[in-house]
């Protein structure tokens, strides 16, 4: 019998360190599927620019700019969320009524006093870290499939704000809704500032907390996972907690915005598919278990431009759609074919 | 053969089960028809005309579109796939035979085969995109929704124009008249039940059999020798035929509309779920998402029988949703 | 002030006040008894609003106003060019046939006033945190001469709409209302309590006491459809109407259908329908057909299949309507006020009733199924093809 | 070895769907002992393992851990009590590292936050105490051929410090040469007084490792034996229920020999170079080589499942490039993949519906009614002496090497002229293997062409009527039937470059 002697391997050894570094950096940067979304982002940007030059508008002023990074608030924030339950092969469809019921309750609860803005945030909070909750237990205890959980979610949420509210809830403090809503340091919107804020949270749990490297793992197989002595079930409730309030801060950030909670922002904006196709665009696999948030801040800037650029040349709202769909397919279809060049 | 031993092998080893076979079987894929049975029960005691042939037929021929859209997404979704744009394929259908047929008559039938043309590509389209270009038919389907949302009102410029012919809504709204007993017999009970046996039959063939299977295990039905992406695209064009049939039974049901197709790509998915359809492929039956569209149906009948006020109607559905669906997964694991 | 109100009618009474609606504070727990969506001075003077005769030319009703009260002098927004004036409106949505209808008109105006050299659109897609940065790209981007906006919702626009006003272009704003008197004019028709009112008096005079009424609604929440229905419900309590029952159809043909034939299912029969908006009164009607019952006394709105059903097959009907014409008037009133002249504070548009009487001529055979008999647009260019006519 | 019983299981019962599977198990395992367990495929094994593991809950019967009575509601709880396991199939995630891989959920923190540096180093180390330096940490595991996963699984264990070690099948995915490599590894865990359950189907592994064999059948303990004291004879008597006589059918006759069915001229892939070899009908081809030499990558360039880049396929003299594997299957070839249940079965597919498969695919239903020579559901059932309750039964219920028999049945019923078999007896009990050796041989003489691959070299020696040996992608060179071990085995590494054919 021949025994392989690891002496005997030495130079494959070598190669092998070789090959590993050169597979770090190729994993960590080139390889990393927030790589073609900036390509995406930038062939878009230098598209956009182009177009509307042409047609005689202006693209890279500050004033633009400025415009386009607070658009990319709310579907930037809930979009963080997003991509943690996508990460772990779950997603949330009632984030949109949830950031409805969050806008009311905001505005309800601050009852346009200065004093009660924290606890309303607070309350809210809450709120978000209870729905996250029963969306993870049906998942994981009921066994109910997330599609149809978040969907159902959707649903009760949408009953409890029709019973609730028939119309816009005024009360979100005037002060409160200036400083999130419109204040500008220089030409950065604070509300640009809170999503950087929870992006750079988010990014942080997932990359270097056990739970963040558990959200992987369980994206990359759930089976695996559990029989790996993972707490399978646990993760799967945090991240759902973890995606509702990135979806009740949305809320918050839409209430005061309009200073006041309403009964359809959260589904008017579309905020449960197109958070869900901003992840995707942003290269993260629905599957589970590869991508991030870098991708993700991408994938919403991208819908921004694209957003920016069809109010400059005033598209009506079917080409945008149009429009829209063609490019979230494409740029999927390019990811693919990345993919699969790599394997 | 080393041995002769042949006693122990083959099947039968425990026939004496079979009853028990069948029972476990029924218990995880029969619960959706348990759920339907009391459902309808329960209807029938708050409303006994229900039972009746006029009122129940009345609320077949309400199910009929979405029992034929649960049929098509039940091909997709075994498959391993979703479709999230057959509602808006739905939207599509009305708003293009109105704006072409223009009330005139003559041009029903052309239309109606036209329609069934753009949802079979449109079907083509998702299943190309998503099994030969690999995009997740999650977003593919996603963005087609945009896009035949965008399209068709871009080409109507903003509202549905033109009308619809009557022999065209007639076959929503009409039926057979004068039978005994029953006195109308829908045409859209009919063609529900001839796209219901048709589709039970097309899952029993061989068809059929190598979908389930390519929605179970991809690799292992391509090394069989299956087509895999070519069945994937067949299931998506049935999706969108089944969608243009929806489509055409709903614009008759209720006329022009811009709102018809709205969220009906959720209730087909939801009705298959609740039938016991495996969301990822390679398990359910179409008879049992067919009768999770009839549950659905006969669950808003129910609400608006219990008088549940309007706004909390949702909230009751969302729970008995997530209810039932977490009850049959409780019984196939039991059964397990 | 308490509750929503209308389009603000009810707070201008004092000639100077808001001429908006105000905001909705509270929940609404309590859809059907709406006692916050009324106000009765509001709806007071809505209703004798009906009947009083409107200044201007008769037979263009668009530019009509009602008891317009205070004028606003706009010499300050005099456009420095005489022409080539760049009109940006910022829509809510363009979701529904009475908007399209709208917005097709609008352009049309647009095109044919000859100051006006570019009109830009922004749709908002009925999102009101879009509308919000949409108005703002607006007054930032300083390229509009002036600035129309159809809120998306009432209280949810107004910081948007004060921030316009702080610059120096004329706003104008119409349909629906904001809580602030910021804009220099605010158009609209009488109101929803006028509309449902309309409504409700035609089946109190016609439904003998104790009737089956049911009621049809497209969605809550929505302060012009909110009082439609509130002017309704008194009327009908007051003359005795049996409710039986108030649902929403969100704006949906088969949904609609299915819940009449629900409610004739469970009734047995119904002696009338209430409807906020006509959109889908033809699905309506047809399940009584489909039941094989004769149509009760049913209203509708100025939506062409629905005349048109009427006038073929009788039915016994009326058709308030929401004057879409208003969508002209905004031009108009954009076009007066960039040239100086005065225009009133709030501007107040006739708000006629389809009835059997004058039901022929409003009928029109040859336009689409969703088009809009108060189109007031026969005499724009490009009629009838625009609008999807033959 | 000291005398300490570290773990002890009584009464075992499990049952699924009403079915049940173990019926009281004893068994008990001391500090420091390698036991063995064997037993046919379904007795029972894996699943008293993951009863163990924490992986399902027994319905009746008590676990000891040092004298303690423990119950493992999750594997966690297994894990924490000390028991490490490397179950049957692969458990590792491809799309993260090696280091992830071994630390996954237990990631050590620093400051709250998982420590990284720390995790690679230690995983590193555990890497080197197994000698294993072909990869590291940071490697991702879709890089690692079958083997090297193997090692991670083992190191995976090992991290856990467990005092029990399970070993369910570890060497089916292993070649020889790694074999050693994991004995090497078992005998230091057991100096260090870890306790080791070692299930194998591979005798020979059993008797070189353990101190003592449990053997199991239908869900019952039949015996627990000193190694020492029994022989490969009685163990087999006492697994099987019966004497297997003579591990191997008789080879062919060279005059049965018939034309050449399968020729392949310089083929080549991304991962092959100038591949030429024949296989006649009537003959049984080897194909032996290390793991990752290329011999999967032969049977699916042939078969149309991977792209080829160069050379000629040609069958029954006509030249044929296969797209889809489709084609290959109506052009009469049939391919039983190496890993069954991620290429071989729909899981939750029936059986019926499995053995139909392939056939459905390239026959319609109207012509096999007419096609001779079909067989029933049944019939293939008995023919390959498969073990089920019924043609309904969901194939995801079967043991591993009853689920091999329906992959078998699959390819029989489409009455192929070629046929690939890549590791057709991998986690096979020895009783069904012979069962295959049989069937194999039998399709031989029936004129079929077959080309065998396997890593378990008694058995390609014992079945080929020629072996083919393959090195990094190169045909090194072939060997009459009945060649020795060392003979392939220097082929197979490379150690003597050039070679007689
Ligand atoms: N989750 C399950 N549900 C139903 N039946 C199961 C399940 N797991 C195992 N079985 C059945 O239990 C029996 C024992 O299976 P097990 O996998 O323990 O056998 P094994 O001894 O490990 O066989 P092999 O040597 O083939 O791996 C088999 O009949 C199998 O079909
Ligand atoms: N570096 C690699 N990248 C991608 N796929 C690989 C790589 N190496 C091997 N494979 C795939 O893994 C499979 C097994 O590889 P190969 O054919 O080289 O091994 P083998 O000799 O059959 O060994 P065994 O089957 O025993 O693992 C093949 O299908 C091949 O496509
Ligand atoms: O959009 C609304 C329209 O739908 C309704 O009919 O009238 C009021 C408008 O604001
Ligand atoms: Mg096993
Ligand atoms: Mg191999």
């Amino acid at each position: 019998m021949t025994v392989i002697d690891p002496s005997e391997q030495s130079p494959g050894t070598r190669a092998a360190t070789r090959k590993e570094r050169v597979a770090g950096w190729r994993v960590g940067v080139l390889a990393s599927p927030a790589a073609p979304v900036y390509g995406a982002l930038l062939g878009i940007i230098i598209i956009a620019w182009i177009v509307v030059t042409i047609d005689g508008g202006e693209f890279l002023t500050t004033g633009n700019i400025v415009n386009m990074l607070q658009r990319s608030v709310a579907l930037g924030i809930v979009s963080l969320g997003q991509t943690v339950v996508i990460l772990l092969g779950s997603l949330d469809l009632s984030v949109a009524a949830l950031i409805s019921l969050s806008s009311l309750v905001t505005a309800q609860q601050m009852d346009g006093q200065s004093g009660n803005v924290i606890p309303a945030i607070v309350i809210v909070l809450l709120l978000g870290a209870g729905v996250g909750l029963a969306n993870g237990l049906i998942i994981t205890k009921l066994r109910v499939n997330a599609f149809i959980a978040t969907l159902g979610m959707a649903l009760i949420l949408g009953g409890i704000i029709e019973n609730g509210w028939s119309g816009p809830q005024g009360g979100v403090t005037d002060g409160f809704s200036q400083d999130l809503g419109y204040t500008r340091f220089g030409v950065i919107p604070m509300s640009f500032i809170l999503f950087a804020v929870v992006a750079a949270i988010v990014w942080f749990v997932l990359r270097s907390t056990r739970f963040g490297y558990r959200v992987y793992a369980v994206g990359g197989s759930e089976d695996v996972s559990k029989l790996s002595g993972l707490r399978t079930h646990r993760t799967i409730i945090g991240a759902h907690i973890l995606c509702s309030l990135t979806a009740v801060i949305t809320g918050i950030f839409l209430a005061s915005r309009l200073k006041a909670g309403t009964p359809t922002v959260g589904a008017d904006g579309g905020y449960d598919l197109e958070s869900i196709a901003a992840v995707v665009l942003g290269g993260t696999a629905l599957t589970g278990g590869r991508g991030g948030v870098i991708g993700t801040i991408g994938g919403v800037f991208i819908l921004a431009v694209l957003d920016n650029v069809f109010n400059q040349l005033e598209f009506n709202s079917f080409v945008r759609d149009v429009v829209r769909g063609i490019v979230i397919i494409a740029a999927v279809a390019i990811y693919a074919r990345r993919q699969e060049k790599k394997a | 053969m080393s041995t002769e031993n042949v006693s122990a092998s083959g099947f039968g080893a425990d026939a004496g089960d079979r009853g028990k076979r069948i029972l476990s079987a029924l218990l995880s894929t029969g619960t959706i028809f348990i759920l339907l049975l009391i459902l309808w029960v329960w209807i029938t005691i708050l409303n006994p005309t229900f039972a009746e042939p006029g009122p129940f037929l009345a609320y077949l021929k309400r199910s009929a579109p979405l029992v034929i859209l649960a049929a098509g997404a039940y091909f997709v979704l075994v498959s391993g796939n979703f479709d999230l744009s057959v509602g808006s394929l739905v939207t599509v259908m009305v708003v293009v035979a109105a704006r072409l047929i223009e009330g005139e008559p003559s041009r029903t039938w052309p239309v109606i085969l036209l329609l069934l043309v753009i949802g079979a590509v449109v079907g083509f389209a998702n299943g190309f995109i998503s099994t030969i270009l690999r995009v997740p038919s999650f977003i593919t389907t996603l963005g087609m929704l945009l896009i035949l949302n965008g399209a068709v009102f871009w080409w109507t410029g903003g509202a549905p124009r033109g009308a619809l012919s009557e022999n065209f809504r007639s076959i929503g709204r009409q039926g057979i008249e004068g039978i005994p007993w029953i006195e109308q017999l829908p045409w859209s009970v009919i063609l529900m039940f001839v796209i219901g046996a048709a589709s039970v039959l097309l899952m029993r063939a061989d068809f059929g059999r190598q979908l389930i299977a390519t929605g179970d295990n991809e690799r292992a039905a391509r090394l069989s020798g299956v087509r895999v992406d070519r069945v994937r695209i067949l299931a998506f064009v049935l999706s969108g035929v089944l969608a243009a049939v929806a489509g055409i039974l709903l614009g008759g049901f209720g006329g022009v509309s811009a709102q018809v197709g709205k969220g009906l790509e959720f209730d087909a998915i939801t009705a298959c779920v609740l039938g016991g359809v495996v969301l990822g492929g390679g398990r359910g039956s179409v008879v049992a998402a067919m009768a999770g569209a009839l549950t659905l149906e006969a669950l808003f009948t129910w609400l608006n029988l219990q008088g549940i006020s309007g706004a909390l109607e949702d909230t009751v559905q969302g729970v008995i949703i997530i209810g039932a669906v977490g009850f049959a997964a409780y019984r196939l694991r039991g059964a397990r | 002030a308490c509750g929503t109100t209308d389009d603000g009618g009810g707070e201008t009474a004092g000639g100077d006040s808001t001429p908006a609606a105000t905001a909705t504070e509270g929940p609404k727990t309590d859809l059907g008894a709406n006692s916050e969506f009324f106000n009765q001075e509001d709806y007071d003077k809505q209703l004798a609003q009906r009947t009083a005769t409107p200044e201007g030319p008769a037979d263009k009703p668009w530019e009509q106003m009602i008891e317009p009260g205070e004028m606003v002098d706009t010499s300050k927004y005099k456009a420095k060019k005489a022409d080539n004036w760049n009109v940006c409106f910022s829509n809510a949505a363009n979701d529904n046939p009475w908007r399209q209808n709208g917005g097709i008109t609008m352009k049309a105006e647009a095109d044919n006033t000859p100051e006006i050299g570019k009109f830009t659109v922004v749709d908002a897609e009925a999102k009101d945190d879009k509308q919000i940065s949409d108005i703002e790209a607006m007054v930032s981007g300083g390229k509009c001469d002036a600035i129309i906006i159809a809120p998306n919702t009432t209280a949810t626009l107004t910081p948007a709409v004060e921030k316009a006003c702080e610059s120096d272009v004329p706003v104008i704003v119409f349909d629906r209302g904001v809580q602030t008197d910021c804009p220099v004019t605010f158009i609209h028709p009488i109101g929803g309590y006028a509309f449902g009112a309309d409504a409700a008096e035609f089946l109190r005079d016609n439904v003998k006491e104790g009737g089956k009424i049911l009621a049809l609604r497209i969605l809550p929440g929505v302060d012009v459809l909110e009082t439609r229905w509130s002017g309704a419900k008194g009327i009908f309590e007051e003359a005795g109407l049996n409710v039986v029952g108030v649902e929403f159809t969100d704006g949906d043909a088969a949904k609609t259908k299915s819940i009449v034939s629900d409610y004739l299912q469970r009734e047995g029969s119904l002696d009338g329908v209430w409807m906020d908006a006509g959109a889908t009164a033809v699905a309506m009607t047809e399940a009584f057909e489909d039941a094989g019952q004769e149509i009760p006394f049913v209203t509708g709105e100025d939506q062409n299949d629905f005349l048109t059903k009427w006038k073929e097959d009788g039915l016994k009907a009326i058709a308030p309507t929401y004057s879409n014409f208003q969508w002209r008037t905004a031009i108009i009133a954009t076009t007066k006020i960039l040239k100086g002249e005065e225009v009133p504070k709030e501007w107040i548009l006739p708000q006629p009733k389809i009835t059997q009487e004058n039901l022929d001529q409003y009928v029109k055979p040859d336009m689409p199924p969703l088009y809009y008999a108060l189109c007031g647009c026969e005499d724009l260019p490009g009629f009838p093809q625009k609008w999807g006519g033959k | 070895m000291s005398d300490q019983s570290l773990l002890q299981m009584q009464g075992i019962r499990k049952s699924f769907v009403g079915v049940e599977v173990l019926h009281g198990v004893d068994l008990d395992l001391r500090a420091g002992e390698i036991h063995a367990i064997v037993g046919e495929n379904g007795a029972g094994k894996s699943t008293l393992m993951k009863t163990l593991a924490g992986v399902h809950a027994p319905d009746e019967g008590t676990i000891r851990i040092d004298g303690e009575e423990v119950t493992f509601h999750h594997p966690a709880a297994a894990q924490a009590a000390g028991v490490g396991i490397v179950y049957q199939e692969f458990n590792l995630l491809p799309d993260r590292n090696v280091a992830e891989n071994v630390f996954i959920g237990r990631e050590p923190r620093k400051a709250g936050l998982v420590d990284r540096r720390r995790m690679e180093r230690e995983t590193a180390a555990l890497l080197e105490e197994v000698g294993e330096s072909s990869f590291g940490p940071r490697t991702p595991v879709r890089w690692l051929s079958v083997a090297q996963q193997q090692v991670v699984e083992i190191v995976k264990a090992r991290s856990l410090n467990a005092r029990i070690l399970v070993l369910d099948e570890p060497t089916a995915a292993l070649a020889e040469g790694e074999v050693e490599l994991l004995f090497t590894l078992v005998r230091r865990l057991q100096e260090l007084g870890v306790g080791i359950l070692y299930i194998s189907h591979r005798l020979r592994e059993v008797f070189a490792l353990s101190d003592r064999i449990t053997v199991i059948k239908d869900g019952g303990v039949v015996k627990t034996l000193d190694t020492s004291a029994t022989n490969q004879r009685e163990l087999v008597n006492l697994m099987v229920g019966r004497e297997l006589d003579g591990y191997f059918p008789p080879r062919g006759d060279k005059a049965d020999l018939g034309n050449v069915r399968l020729a392949v001229k310089q083929l080549s892939t991304p991962l092959l170079r100038d591949v030429s070899f024949e296989v006649r009908a009537g003959e049984i081809v080897g194909l032996a080589g290390l793991q990752g030499s290329g011999r999967t990558q032969i049977a699916r360039a042939v078969f149309g499942a991977d792209p080829v880049t160069a050379g000629t396929v040609e069958v029954d003299g006509k030249s044929v490039r296969f797209k889809h594997p489709r084609q290959a299957v109506k052009a009469g070839l049939g391919f039983i993949t190496e890993d069954r249940k991620a290429e071989g079965l729909a899981l939750a597919q029936s059986i019926a519906d499995n053995m139909m498969l392939a056939v459905r695919t390239v026959l319609p239903a109207r012509k096999r009614r007419s096609t001779p020579g079909l067989m029933s559901v049944r019939e293939l059932a008995e023919v390959t002496e498969l073990r089920a309750r019924g043609p309904e039964q969901e194939v995801r219920f079967l043991s591993g090497g009853n689920q091999q028999k329906v992959v078998l049945s699959k390819w029989l019923q489409t009455q192929p002229q070629i046929l690939i078999f890549d590791e057709p007896t991998r986690g096979i009990d020895v009783g069904a293997k012979a069962g295959i050796h049989d069937l194999i041989r039998k399709l031989a003489k029936d004129g079929v062409a077959v080309l065998m691959i396997s890593s378990e070299l008694p058995e390609l020696i014992g079945m080929s009527d020629r072996i083919l040996v393959m090195h990094e992608g190169r045909l090194a060179g072939e060997l009459p039937g009945g060649a020795s071990e060392p003979q392939i085995m220097e082929l197979a590494t490379g150690a003597q470059d050039e070679v007689a054919a």
